[in-house]
């Protein structure tokens, strides 16, 4: 491989990393605090593309008016999901809640399907965004730069509220023990709400760069991007929020970079993430940063 | 004051607690004894709405609580110190203080409190940014107490604080406890270490399997031959 | 069965035989007078009984948390597939790119390439289970889910194997409604028989406690491994039937989104709970059917809406949501049919036999 | 005579934390040996040590005149040794007589096959274990409740099946953690019969973690103490009850 | 109920994938379907009830409701489904209950072969290989090629291997084809694969595949400076080919049915002109499609003279020269449609046409 092609292939792989990195932050956030596998997470990803797109094409907004909405409204969504398919399993066996979200992720899927239909939809791609760089040969398109820039700034922002606010105290001391935390005054379902609420917007901004990346929805877009994010966050170490970031990068990166050395295994891509993931896990079965929790006998 | 009646627990098929009473007057130190899985823990988990009770009721000052939110409780002055002190351990001293003033918004009062915590724990200001799980046990205790401290509470409740405790912090425990009783705080203390505990009490109570079996003033307890057989360990 | 029978017979046995009776008879009466479409749906019956049954052994009776179920069924279904199909078949299958020869003459009668299929689902549980199962709770459940889609793109593009996309057509109808009822039977027996048994209480015991249960004696690592060898190689037996039924197999349909429906189903039962899988797989099967007039034009009285397709799979989530919110034991809990339990509630000697095949 | 348990110098470490320091425990055949020491002190951490739960740091663990130092829990089961939880853990879900059968399924040795197709071989052996179990159950008074669930049951009484379970696996030595917790006076001199029945009617070796002095002191001939992993003392009883140390960290001033 | 033969509707199923991940074809080809019923609701003297059955673009769904048609409904004849895998499901089925199904765009081979009641009313991929590497070849002067392929879709899989096959044969040259790249059914991001091409600089880029997939391929390609001009099969005729493909797809060429800006007989006049009117928009290919399986079958109705099943069935095998909207379509004795292609390409954001080509 030419230095060119290798620099062309890192590109492509840092840019769909980040784009992992961003959406499994949103995922860590969820898993660290309730220790729930949201399943439903990536099809909150795609109603964020569904609704940017709906303010663009159908309400004629500006993009910026229709992103920000899509970004509340996704979030209102994402909290609502909480309340009404979460909150009232908090005590339950874990089975119980991922069911719960499995069944939540495939009743939005089929409603997607029947109020957005199952064709696929072209995301209107504002001319900002649309353009190509070339540097020193290596192409790369303009959200590409975008991506890894949001997910940086996004990613400070998320360690500043979690590390130096107050809410991010509670965040953190409802993660390592809820009832502790309720006997600190801690409106624990606020807090929890308000997890979802940064997940979900995560998740609908991830939505929107996503379909700006790749500019076409579809009511089950969410699935496998979901899953590979999920994926990201546990290689990194879930509950991690750096873990999540890196194991986003660390799973583009194998998922092109391997390509690119093998173009032969180009069937095998979907198979990468998952081998990457038992791989760590067998290693580390706690993902790269995840803190270790033995049970005390 | 506080007046619980009647309070009654079941976790799944185990009755825990079968209907107890007791009153906490204000000002005085309580405490509850009583060997394992008697029922003491649930019943300042049941106070502060972590286990749901399954009849009675507990009045602070007139008012039933039973039933509210653990967050209302909190901030109607009853705190608990928790069994086996659960602190969080990847949160700083400084994170845990201030989480224990967590409902309170006055700035200026809750550093005032943070100072008055750091002057009865020097320790912990040594070490104020330390993560608290890294403490030694007797050290996370100190922190466990001084997290109760600042929010401020009218009722303090503890657990055991003398779990895991070098007998030196125990007896250092004890004296706390006297001091912050001294400062007006009302002490709802539950112990397995119950000759150190009725000796600090004003009234004693000695729990069996979920009943209160009899009741007293802490020294008179302290004598009574019923209490130093299966207490204390003294034939 | 034999050596149930040997015992003196005690009323219980002789109920449960009287049921397997009146089993047989009934089937043969389905077998010649429903027709097809219903047949066909009491034979994916069956083999939904199977896949809860076998899921639900890892998950509902060891408590291991498994997605990795479509991955064992692909197995089975490619494996059974390959081997029952004659040489011409499979030939007239492989138009892109011809099949390995040690692989065309291979021919078996369905039986044996049947348990065959069982045993290299089971051969490949093992070895996952081994490498796999030192994992807990979420972490095995995402790295099952992680083996059965490398399963799947492993089928995908081992194309001189499996035929790769274009997937295998033709596969000979061989699941009749004796093969399909006939080896849900005998699973369900099985099952019972193994959670009745020391085994049983054995993998009962790791789900409830494994730290006593290895300080009992019980190896644990090597009960979850058997658990989950014997669970691949029922999900093996079950994706043979089911490429048989459906005659057309291809990588696709074994995605990790069917292991969620085996989930479902399991979860709407009753975690642990044989009757529970029994029942919710029939309930299921039968209601995703039924409900099928929702994607079609709906006649509300007062009004008739068009055809709304997907409406039918959006009543269905919300049903299960419903179900998992309100009801999260599930319909049965971990309880089980008995006989006991049919006269403690005076409705024994009208009982059906259906639900007979509940737990005997 | 051979001692049957011997710990050589064993420690274990938590991160920072030095839970066990040396400990060297001797065990003669036949003996009821005591380990006290404050919360904390590593008493339960020396059971899981020798139980095989958790990999000593460093040091040997014989049993038997076997190394049974990082062997597999099940594995030192099968050779004779036994324990309880100090925080119980029955088999929920399971039956109280179930509770017991599952610490027999290792004695069994059947196999998958003979067990499920219920072949006479295995029909014999499951009427032996359910016998024994009902015996086991009839001893420490659970036999009214052997079809009920093992959480149901009160709290002294799941002490008792914890007791009977471990009993299950024909052990020769006997790890009991804190068996008179939760039990009243009454219950805990009754509690010291028991013990010195079992010894005697199963043969058993046993050591005991227990708060209770009354107890402690009553059954148990010779004791460790423990303070911050640290052995402190050992001794009969007598010694211990006059040793300064263990005055100090444990028993406190009278 | 009553045989439909004896009643006063005839009932044409239709089996197409209405949602999953085939819907959006399923639905387009219902569309002309829908259309040709309105325009033409009776024949015989009797009513023409159309029975839609979702397959759910799922093949356990497809089998279970290819028997819902024929054994429930008990459909005169059957229309589809999108996506030959589909249709392969249902195939044994409408065989075994002796009705006549006629694809509409479903290319597999595999699909009528061996099946007595399966026709179509498209062309084959073998031809629609052979074609677009005669395109490559002789008109767009190409000698290297690279194909990019989607590895879990038998259609692009297929397709891809009858394209290079021919362009081999046609070149002389072993090493032809450059590379050969896959990629999934749901992939989003082709960087990796397309950088892989990019050095190889070939003249053209044969990418059959799924047309959203298809058209973020050549995106991407655009936007990693590849050059090269893209071909592609029947799929890519999609208004959302354009619409997600945006200025990049300008200039690609592709083979398809039908070429909805040179009407080319009356029968494509009247159906572009109906169409329009009642979905106002333009029309897929597959809607012609599906519009001239509906009359195909009517065709074969009134000549039979009968709405019997066997009957149509044998009526269909006679179709000869039937001028259907995307041409004259002649059953032959595989009972598959020698039909001429289409090939398009895009312009000013639009399909525009290019030529035709009819098979040797
Ligand atoms: N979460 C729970 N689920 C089920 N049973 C419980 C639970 N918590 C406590 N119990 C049971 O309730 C009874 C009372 O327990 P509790 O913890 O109140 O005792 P305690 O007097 O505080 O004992 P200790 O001295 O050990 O702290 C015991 O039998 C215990 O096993
Ligand atoms: N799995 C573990 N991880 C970390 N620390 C542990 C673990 N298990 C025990 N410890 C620590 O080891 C020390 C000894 O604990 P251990 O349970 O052995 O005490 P103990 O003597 O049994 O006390 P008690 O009388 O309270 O039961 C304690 O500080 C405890 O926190
Ligand atoms: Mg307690
Ligand atoms: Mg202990």
């Amino acid at each position: 491989m030419d230095l060119q092609t290798f620099l062309q292939q890192f590109v492509n792989a840092l840019s769909l990393g980040s784009l992992y990195a961003l959406i499994a932050i949103g995922y860590t956030m969820v898993y660290g605090i309730l220790r729930l596998i949201n399943f439903a997470h990536g099809d909150v990803f795609m109603i964020g593309g569904y609704l940017a797109f709906y303010g663009v094409s159908t309400f004629l907004m500006p993009w910026w008016l229709a992103v920000c909405l899509a970004i509340v409204v996704t979030t209102v969504f994402g909290v609502g999901l909480e309340r009404v398919a979460y909150r009232p399993l908090r005590d339950s066996p874990r089975i119980s809640i991922m069911i719960s979200a499995i069944g939540a992720s495939f009743l939005i899927e089929n409603l997607a399907i029947v109020l957005f239909d199952a064709r696929p939809k072209a995301f209107p791609v504002s001319n900002l965004f649309a353009g190509n760089h070339v540097i020193g040969g290596v192409h790369i398109a303009a959200v590409s730069l975008i991506i890894p820039v949001v997910t940086a700034v996004l990613l400070a922002v998320l360690l500043w509220i979690v590390h130096r606010t107050k809410t991010g105290m509670a965040m953190r001391a409802v993660s390592t023990d809820i009832d502790a935390a309720r006997l600190m005054a801690i409106d624990v379902n606020r807090i929890v709400s308000i997890t979802f609420a940064i997940g979900s917007a995560l998740a609908a901004i991830g939505g929107i760069l996503w379909a700006l990346k790749y500019p076409r929805l579809e009511p089950l877009m969410g699935i496998m991007p979901g899953l590979k994010c999920f994926i990201a966050a546990v290689v990194g170490g879930i509950g991690s929020i750096a873990g999540a970031v890196l194991g986003g990068l660390l799973l583009g990166l194998i998922e092109l970079m391997t390509i690119a050395v093998l173009p032969e295994l180009t069937g095998y891509k979907d198979a990468f993430a998952f081998v990457l993931l038992i791989m760590v896990l067998l290693v580390k079965p706690t993902g790269l940063l995840g803190k270790n929790q033995g049970e005390k006998v | 004051m506080l007046s619980i009646k009647n309070l009654s627990v079941h976790y799944g098929g185990i009755h825990a607690l079968r209907g107890i009473s007791l009153d906490v007057p204000a000002g005085k130190i309580v405490t509850l004894v009583g060997a394992n899985g008697a029922g003491k823990s649930t019943t300042l988990n049941s106070i502060m709405g972590l286990v749901k009770a399954g009849g009675g009721s507990v009045c602070w000052n007139g008012e039933e609580i039973l039933g509210s939110p653990t967050k209302a409780i909190v901030e109607s002055g009853i705190v608990l110190v928790p069994e086996g002190r659960r602190i969080f351990p990847n949160l700083t001293v400084d994170e845990n203080l201030s989480l224990g003033a967590y409902a309170r918004t006055n700035k200026d009062e809750v550093e005032a409190d943070r100072e008055r915590v750091f002057g009865l724990f020097p320790r912990l200001k040594e070490r104020h940014k330390q993560k608290a799980g890294t403490f030694s046990g007797g050290e996370q205790q100190m922190l466990a107490v001084g997290r109760a401290l600042m929010s401020k509470p009218k009722v303090l409740m503890m657990d055991e604080p003398s779990l895991g405790l070098a007998p030196l912090f125990v007896g250092m425990i004890f004296d706390i406890i006297r001091q912050i009783n001294a400062a007006g705080v009302t002490v709802l203390l539950v112990e397995q270490n119950a000759k150190a505990a009725l000796e600090v009490a004003d009234t004693g109570y000695v729990m069996e399997t979920g009943t209160i079996i009899f009741s007293g003033n802490g020294k008179d307890l302290l004598v009574d031959d019923r209490v130093r057989k299966a207490y204390l360990g003294e034939a | 069965m034999n050596t149930l029978q040997k015992k003196p017979m005690s009323r219980d046995a002789m109920l449960t035989l009287g049921a397997a009776v009146i089993g047989l008879v009934l089937l043969f009466v389905f077998d010649s007078t429903f027709d097809r479409f219903t047949m066909q749906i009491f034979k994916l019956c069956a083999i939904n009984i199977i896949l809860a049954l076998s899921l639900n052994l890892i998950n509902g009776f060891t408590g291991l948390f498994s997605l990795g179920h479509a991955g064992f069924m692909a197995v089975g279904a490619y494996t059974c597939a390959l081997l029952a199909m004659t040489p011409d078949q499979k030939a007239t299958n492989f138009v892109l790119q011809p099949i390995a020869p040690w692989l065309l003459d291979l021919h078996l009668p369905f039986l044996p390439a049947l348990l065959v299929s069982g045993l290299i689902a089971g051969f490949i549980g093992w070895f996952l289970g081994v490498v796999a199962l030192r994992l807990r709770d979420d972490y095995l459940a995402i790295a099952t889910l992680g083996f059965s889609e490398i399963i799947r793109v492993v089928l995908t593009n081992t194309q001189s194997i499996t035929n790769g996309s274009l997937g295998l057509k033709g596969i000979p109808r061989y699941t009749t409604m004796w093969w399909a009822w006939g080896s849900a039977v005998v699973i369900t027996l099985f099952l019972v028989l193994l959670i009745k048994s020391s085994y049983g209480r054995a993998f009962k015991s790791i789900r409830d406690n494994e730290i006593a249960a290895e300080s009992m004696g019980v190896d644990v690592f090597g009960m979850k491994v058997l658990s989950f060898t014997i669970s691949s190689f029922l999900a093996g037996i079950a994706g043979g039937l089911l490429a048989h039924y459906l005659t057309t197999i291809d990588p696709k349909q074994f995605i990790f989104l069917k292991t969620f429906d085996i989930l479902l189903i399991v979860v709407l039962g009753g975690v642990g709970s044989i009757t529970g899988s029994i029942v919710a797989a029939i309930v299921v099967t039968i209601s995703m059917e039924a409900l099928r007039f929702l994607d079609g034009p709906l006649n509300l009285g007062f009004m008739v809406t068009n055809g709304v397709p997907g409406l039918r799979m959006v009543f269905f989530s919300a049903l299960l949501m419903v179900v998992v919110i309100f009801r999260q034991q599930g319909l049965m809990g971990t309880s089980e049919f008995s006989w006991d339990s049919l006269s403690r509630i005076g409705l024994l000697p009208k009982r059906g036999p259906k639900s007979g095949k509940g737990g005997e | 005579m051979s001692s049957l348990l011997q710990t050589i110098e064993v420690n274990k470490q938590f991160g920072g934390l030095s839970a066990v320091t040396a400990l060297n425990m001797d065990v003669q055949p036949g003996e009821i040996v005591g380990l006290i020491g404050p919360n904390g002190a590593g008493k339960t951490t020396s059971f899981n040590l020798i139980t095989g739960v958790y990999k000593p740091t460093s040091g040997k663990v014989m049993f038997d005149g076997k190394d049974i130092t990082g062997m597999k829990p099940h594995a030192i089961t099968h050779l004779g040794v036994a324990r309880t939880f100090q925080n119980i853990r029955l088999f929920k879900e399971m039956s109280v007589l179930e509770n017991v059968l599952v610490a027999q399924h290792m004695r069994m040795g059947t196999n998958l096959l003979e067990a499920t197709l219920r072949l006479p071989s295995y029909m014999k052996k499951e009427r032996h274990v359910h016998e024994r179990a009902r015996a086991l159950l009839d001893e420490v008074g659970l036999s009214a409740h052997e079809g009920n669930k093992a959480t149901s049951l009160p709290y002294g009484k799941q002490r008792r099946l914890e007791i009977a379970r471990a009993l299950a696996t024909e052990p020769k030595l006997l790890f009991l953690d804190e068996p008179a917790a939760g039990m009243n006076p009454q219950e805990s001199v009754e509690l010291m019969d028991f013990i010195l029945k079992i010894r005697d009617q199963f043969k058993l070796t046993i050591v005991l973690i227990e708060h209770h002095m009354q107890v402690v002191m009553g059954v148990c001939k010779r004791m460790y103490v423990l303070d911050y992993g640290v052995t402190i003392a050992h001794g009969t009883p007598e010694e211990i009850q006059k040793n300064p140390k263990v005055i100090e960290a444990y028993l406190g001033v009278e | 109920s009553k045989p439909a033969t004896d009643s006063d509707v005839i009932k044409i199923g239709v089996f197409e994938p209405l949602t999953g991940a085939n819907g959006a074809g399923g639905a387009d080809e219902y569309d002309g379907i829908k259309l040709a019923n309105k325009l033409f609701p009776e024949i015989l003297g009797k009513k023409v009830q159309l029975v839609a059955v979702d397959n759910k673009s799922d093949k356990v769904e497809a089998a279970n409701a290819a028997t819902v048609l024929a054994q429930k409904e008990k459909v005169n004849a059957v229309i589809g489904s999108w996506g030959s895998s589909l249709s392969m499901s249902g195939g044994p089925i409408f065989a075994e209950a002796k009705i006549p199904a006629v694809a509409v765009s479903a290319t597999n081979p595999a699909v009528t072969k061996g099946n007595e009641y399966y026709f179509r009313v498209c062309f084959l991929d073998p031809f629609q290989g052979v074609v677009g590497a005669t395109y490559a070849f002789n008109t767009l002067k190409a000698k290297k090629v690279a194909i990019i392929r989607e590895v879990s879709n038998d259609y692009s899989v297929g397709l891809a291997k009858f394209f290079a096959d021919e362009f081999v044969k046609l070149t002389g040259d072993q090493g032809a084809i450059v590379a050969t790249s896959d990629y999934n059914t749901g992939d989003q991001d082709f960087s990796a694969q397309l950088t892989n091409i990019k050095k190889f600089e070939p003249d053209a880029i044969f990418a059959p595949g799924n047309y959203t997939e298809s058209a973020l391929i050549i995106k991407q390609a655009r936007a990693l400076g590849i050059n090269a001009q893209f071909i592609g099969g029947d799929t890519w005729d999609m208004a959302a080919f354009l619409e997600v493909g945006g200025p990049a797809v300008e200039g690609a060429v592709f083979s398809t049915f039908f070429a909805n800006d040179v009407p080319i007989n009356k029968t494509s006049e009247s159906f572009l002109k109906s169409f329009r009117d009642e979905y106002k928009k333009e029309p897929s290919a597959v809607s012609a499609l599906g519009y001239d399986a509906y009359l195909v079958i009517l065709d074969a109705i009134k000549r039979a003279n009968s709405a019997e099943p066997q009957k149509i069935r044998d009526a269909l095998t006679q179709t000869k020269d039937f001028e259907g909207s995307a041409g004259a379509i002649t059953i032959n004795a595989e009972r598959n449609a020698d039909k001429a292609a289409v090939f398009k390409t895009v312009k000013d954001g639009k399909f525009a046409f290019l030529t035709t080509v009819k098979p040797q």
